[in-house]
């Protein structure tokens, strides 16, 4: 059993779920609206995850995922303001509007995307651990994929690199046992994600996926073998998400009870309010602050994601080549 | 929208969508031939990421209509043995962006064997797949791969517009025994057309040009959805008193070099569109030949409207400035009959 | 410990592994007068491997193999003048001398190649298999690679599906402990390759290379696993080179001891002879006629590999595409 | 070999391969910034499949010079991830022809992700090694991606010819805070010429084509191998009373448009000459840009000089064919001048 964690850390992690959720339901309204086109993948129901790992890192720790990024990138303390922006593809956007939903960035936060490729970002993640090990500044790489991505060659092979040059490294499975719309017993031969490092030498574990204490102590294990210059790590997170794949997806591969069940019996959020309530004692006024702050700063993150102005046409040609030698 | 004309008997047109005349074209192959399968992320159970293979598992069965894991390098290559094997493999690619994973497989192994074999190693399969840019997904899911394989001997590459062209050309790279790759373009896919055949043995061969539009003026050259702006183009030249041309290329590799060049001979002006960048593009290719067989008739330099030479940008003020519109057609073909 | 093979079966073994090294050393010479240019890479050393698998297929089962490929091509029964002249890029190569060493291809023995991209082999191999259990031939894709191959991510893609479909092929790492200059330990994480299907629920095992008769069996054991539809299955062959990687290479990066060591001790034609003489009590006569038999085959073949005509200019520009619409 | 003539300061010339060239290029980078490295596949025991990095593991370690299973696709992201992370990656691909399996994080990950990041994701990292066809190595090992690669926006391509060029511009390229892909020539690594700055601080700027042999009558455009193979036609031209001007392109994207046209303008004839396929190959841009910027003074149409279009075949005599010779060009030079 997990020792209970403070009252300030567990409103922190309510917080920073809570907003995810609220952030990626307001989205979900505004591509309905057609101010966010194109890829939307929501995070909702795996919130649990990103915040979680997130509680243990240090700063120069780096992150890396795929296109579902909003969840990491609030995680990650990126300004909603200026994820939202993007998602509507306007000048205040993470990317000036320019990369969208799939392709944010912020070297400030290390979080350095949002790929729309799967499984590109793994061998991109190992290469951040290589420089990580290079720098020797400490640092782990964590690098996200989902169950369809680890069926990626590429990933194989950066497990191989990972493990022959032990790189501070952990590789996030995220299973939420759907890639679009093909299940994992579809697309993945063998019984799980986490032990098929076993083949490289790298441990795994899984991990429930929906509940963030646990997620924190798997993670801190799992960062400090690799901070500790052992090499890499996988930990296989159970989860789920609620809604499609994209906004286009009706979601028919998976029965209303299959949803229904996940949302009652594991909801990442109810499940840990709860969990602050009757286990930590925590107040409702408490509670409710938060709530009503993040009320509050989605509808700004809104608001500014309608207001701050289209790129300037001039856009079109910037930021296609860095002029001069120096790094960026 | 214009009926398709072709020279090969033609039992009655119908009207349906792209989308709709892909299946239908893959469908009648594989009623024919039993060692046709389609294979690709999300055609089976899904019915196709955009509906391409709506019904196609209920038809044929999950031996035919085999969903993938996301692992394009390993199913292309699996597609290329199972045509070394005896099989007519379709490979999905749910966009041509995802090829790049698999392009090795697609050029050394699919292009190249019959050549090293010294003929004795046929690869007929066809990878097929939205191409280009669609709708705001940004630049990592809007590359347009028409040059890049046209590069290559070894290959067909065709990019269709009409529903009845994607069909009867399907059916036509189903049928080679060569490796085609087959450009789609995903906003198409909703676009009905009147030129579809409901003859199952109507193919279109592989190599034509068609001319869209007769005109005297300027010839404009397109393929895939650009020939539809073409098209507008044309009608607005039109009222300008500019009488264009509008050539459909159909097929890029073999381009059908002579139905260009005819028209020129007759228009001597030669506007290339495509949406892809411009350097070493479907313009290059095709300024270069007009310089080998037209010279001497071209009273303009060829002008390429092209993609901006940038990766496709998410704002939507951007795309629409990254992507060729109309209005630059129409400039462009003001430019080479000398009129502003 | 084994059970005996026949007279028959030994002096068949015999002679196409014996067949496999003077066609071979009969190559370097070849290349070294320049007859023979570009890469050339020679399997003298790992005989047993693609004589003993041979030696229990069925005539509808597959082969494909990397650049190393000679080997694979006489044990599956190709002609020596054939291969040979495709080396000497002539017209009466298998290839019509546009191939070369690493190009050869024979649809009437089954031989789909010769690939000369690490890895790619393995997908195409797959996707035989995929065509066996298609048409429901009953045949068995035989797909190797080597050590430094199995790190390829397109092999665990090529699992994966092997796996999920149950497709009948057995993948062959010949693991000569080296890829190029690189060996097992710098280039592969994880204490083995035949334990990496495991998470994929892929059955594997090793196998003594340079032993005959222990490749038989466990081609048999892993073909018939295949062949009764229960899907792939992975042989790690412990074997050895004992030339560089390709003609242009001194192999300084393993000491001369270590070569010694394996010619010595483990030499699969030494040691095959002597269990034949001494355990078969096959008579050195025969022994010498077929050895004999091979010197004027293996003459033949370059005899036929220098006459054979250059292909005519005009094959530069055939085999690029099929006309017609005939499945070829 | 002629001596390279630049316009920058170059404080002394010394003598040596391409090779060495090479070598010595990536070695002053690396004492001057340590966040440079170099990996690939025996890039450090082995000193180099064709021994482009001898020594560099005895200078800088294994830390800094790192060989990698063979597993293109993986350590190529791998390198593109280090970029990101601050360091300054050399990726060498034992031939240009595996980066095919590595292509997706080249142009997606790498040429893209500064666009998409609104230029945040600067990538400094160079993707070096032979491209091109070798000696007899066929169809697999001998593919030129100069086109592909300079299709792309996001890139940098550079194909040198000299020692000289090779150093200075592969110095270039590490020091360069964008994807470069370098582009060596096997056949090359072993030509000395006499061009090489020992100074570690001059370098050459990406984008600048070099006038190689100053002519009136015919100009020439080639990189890498072919310039020498264009040198020797316009030495046989020379005898013909053909006073030819050589380019060397060096860098492909960004093409030195101008130092073409500002020949065309006097030759008024072009030769574009390239060991590629034609279909939409280097020569395909040039052509398309003379008609652009030079139409006006092109007296002759722009003649591609370019690999066959196959597969590239084993066999001695076929290779030959398939491959751009002195002849070749001759001939080409002859038709564009008129004269038989
Ligand atoms: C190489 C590649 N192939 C296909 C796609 C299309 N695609 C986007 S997301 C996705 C499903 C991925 O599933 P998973 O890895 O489980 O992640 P999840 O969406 O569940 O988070 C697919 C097939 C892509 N973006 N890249
Ligand atoms: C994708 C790719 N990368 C690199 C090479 C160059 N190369 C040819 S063989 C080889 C070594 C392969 O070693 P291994 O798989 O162990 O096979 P072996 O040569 O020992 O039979 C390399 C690196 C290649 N042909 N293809
Ligand atoms: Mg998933
Ligand atoms: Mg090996």
């Amino acid at each position: 059993m997990s020792k209970l964690i403070s009252q300030d850390e567990a409103l922190k992690a309510y917080h920073d779920m809570l907003l995810i959720r609220r952030f990626e339901e307001r989205a979900a309204q505004l591509y309905g609206m057609g101010l966010i086109a194109g890829f939307c993948h929501l995070y909702i129901g795996q919130e649990a995850v990103v915040v979680g790992i997130q509680s243990i890192l240090q700063p120069q720790d780096t992150i890396i995922t795929a296109y579902r990024d909003h969840g990491h990138m609030l995680a990650a303390g990126m300004d909603p303001k200026g994820v939202m922006a993007e998602l509507t593809g306007r000048s205040g956007g993470y990317s000036k509007g320019k990369g969208g939903s799939m392709h944010m960035f912020s070297r400030e936060k290390n979080f350095f995307g949002g790929h729309g490729i799967v499984g590109a970002q793994v061998p991109i993640g190992t290469g951040l651990a290589f420089a990580h090990k290079y720098k020797a500044d400490k640092g782990v790489s964590i690098t996200s994929m989902g169950d369809g991505a680890a069926n990626q060659g590429q990933v194989y092979e950066s497990y191989n690199m990972a493990s022959l040059w032990k790189l501070p490294v952990v590789f996030i499975v995220e299973n939420n046992h759907y890639g679009m719309g093909t299940s994992q017993e579809r697309s993945s031969a063998g019984p799980n994600y986490y032990g098929r490092g076993q083949g490289w030498n790298i441990p795994g574990e899984k991990v429930d996926g929906m509940v963030y204490t646990a997620v924190k102590e798997a993670a801190a294990r799992a960062v400090d073998h690799a901070r500790a210059g052992k090499g890499p790590y996988i930990l296989e997170m159970d989860t789920y998400r609620y809604r499609g794949h994209s906004m286009s997806d009706p979601a028919k591969y998976r029965s209303k009870e299959e949803v229904e069940t996940v949302k009652v019996d594991r909801d990442p959020i109810d499940h840990f309010r709860i969990y602050m309530t009757k286990t930590l004692k925590i107040s409702e006024d408490k509670i409710k602050k938060i709530e009503d702050d993040i009320k509050v700063v989605v509808l700004e993150a809104v608001e500014f994601s309608k207001t701050s102005p289209e790129p300037d046409p001039s856009e079109l040609y910037t930021d296609i080549l860095n002029e001069g030698n120096a790094v960026t | 929208m214009t009926v398709e004309k072709t020279a090969l008997p033609n039992p009655g047109l119908t009207s349906m969508t792209v989308r709709e005349a892909l299946r239908d074209g893959m469908a009648e192959e594989m009623r024919r031939d039993s060692t046709v399968f389609l294979m690709g992320e999300e055609v089976a159970e899904y019915n196709g990421a955009y509906k391409v293979s709506q019904g196609l598992l209920d038809e044929f069965g999950s031996k035919r209509i085999v969903d993938t894991p996301i692992t394009e390098h390993g199913f292309a290559g699996l597609g290329v043995g199972a045509a070394f094997g005896g099989l007519r493999p379709i490979v999905e690619f749910m966009t041509f962006n995802f090829s790049m994973q698999a392009i090795d497989q697609i050029i050394n192994s699919a292009a190249k064997t019959l050549y090293m074999s010294g003929g004795q190693m046929g690869c007929p399969i066809v990878f097929r797949g939205p191409n280009g840019a669609a709708s705001r997904v940004g630049a990592q899911h809007s590359h347009c791969y028409a040059s890049w394989y046209a590069h290559c001997p070894g290959l067909k590459v065709v990019s269709p517009y009409s529903a009845g062209d994607a069909k009867a050309l399907l059916k036509a790279a189903i049928r080679d025994p060569n490796p085609v790759i087959f450009l789609e373009n995903e906003l198409l896919y909703g676009h009905t057309f009147d030129d579809v055949s409901q003859d199952p043995d109507y193919v279109l061969p592989i190599g034509q040009a068609l001319i869209r539009r007769p005109g005297k003026d300027v010839t404009i050259t397109a393929f895939s959805i650009m020939v539809g702006k073409a098209l507008e183009a044309a009608e607005a030249l039109a009222e300008l008193g500019i009488d264009a041309e509008v050539i459909d290329l159909r097929s890029i590799r073999p381009l059908d070099t002579e139905t260009i060049v005819r028209s020129v001979m007759k228009t001597n002006r030669l506007v290339s569109v495509e949406e892809s960048w411009p350097f070493a593009g479907i313009g290059s290719e095709i300024a270069a030949l007009m310089m080998e067989h037209a010279f001497d008739y071209l009273d303009a330099p060829v002008f390429r409207v092209t993609g901006a030479d940038v990766p496709m940008p998410y704002a939507a003020n951007l795309e629409h400035l990254a992507l060729p519109q109309v209005a630059d057609i129409i400039e462009a073909a003001k430019a080479v009959c000398y009129k502003s």
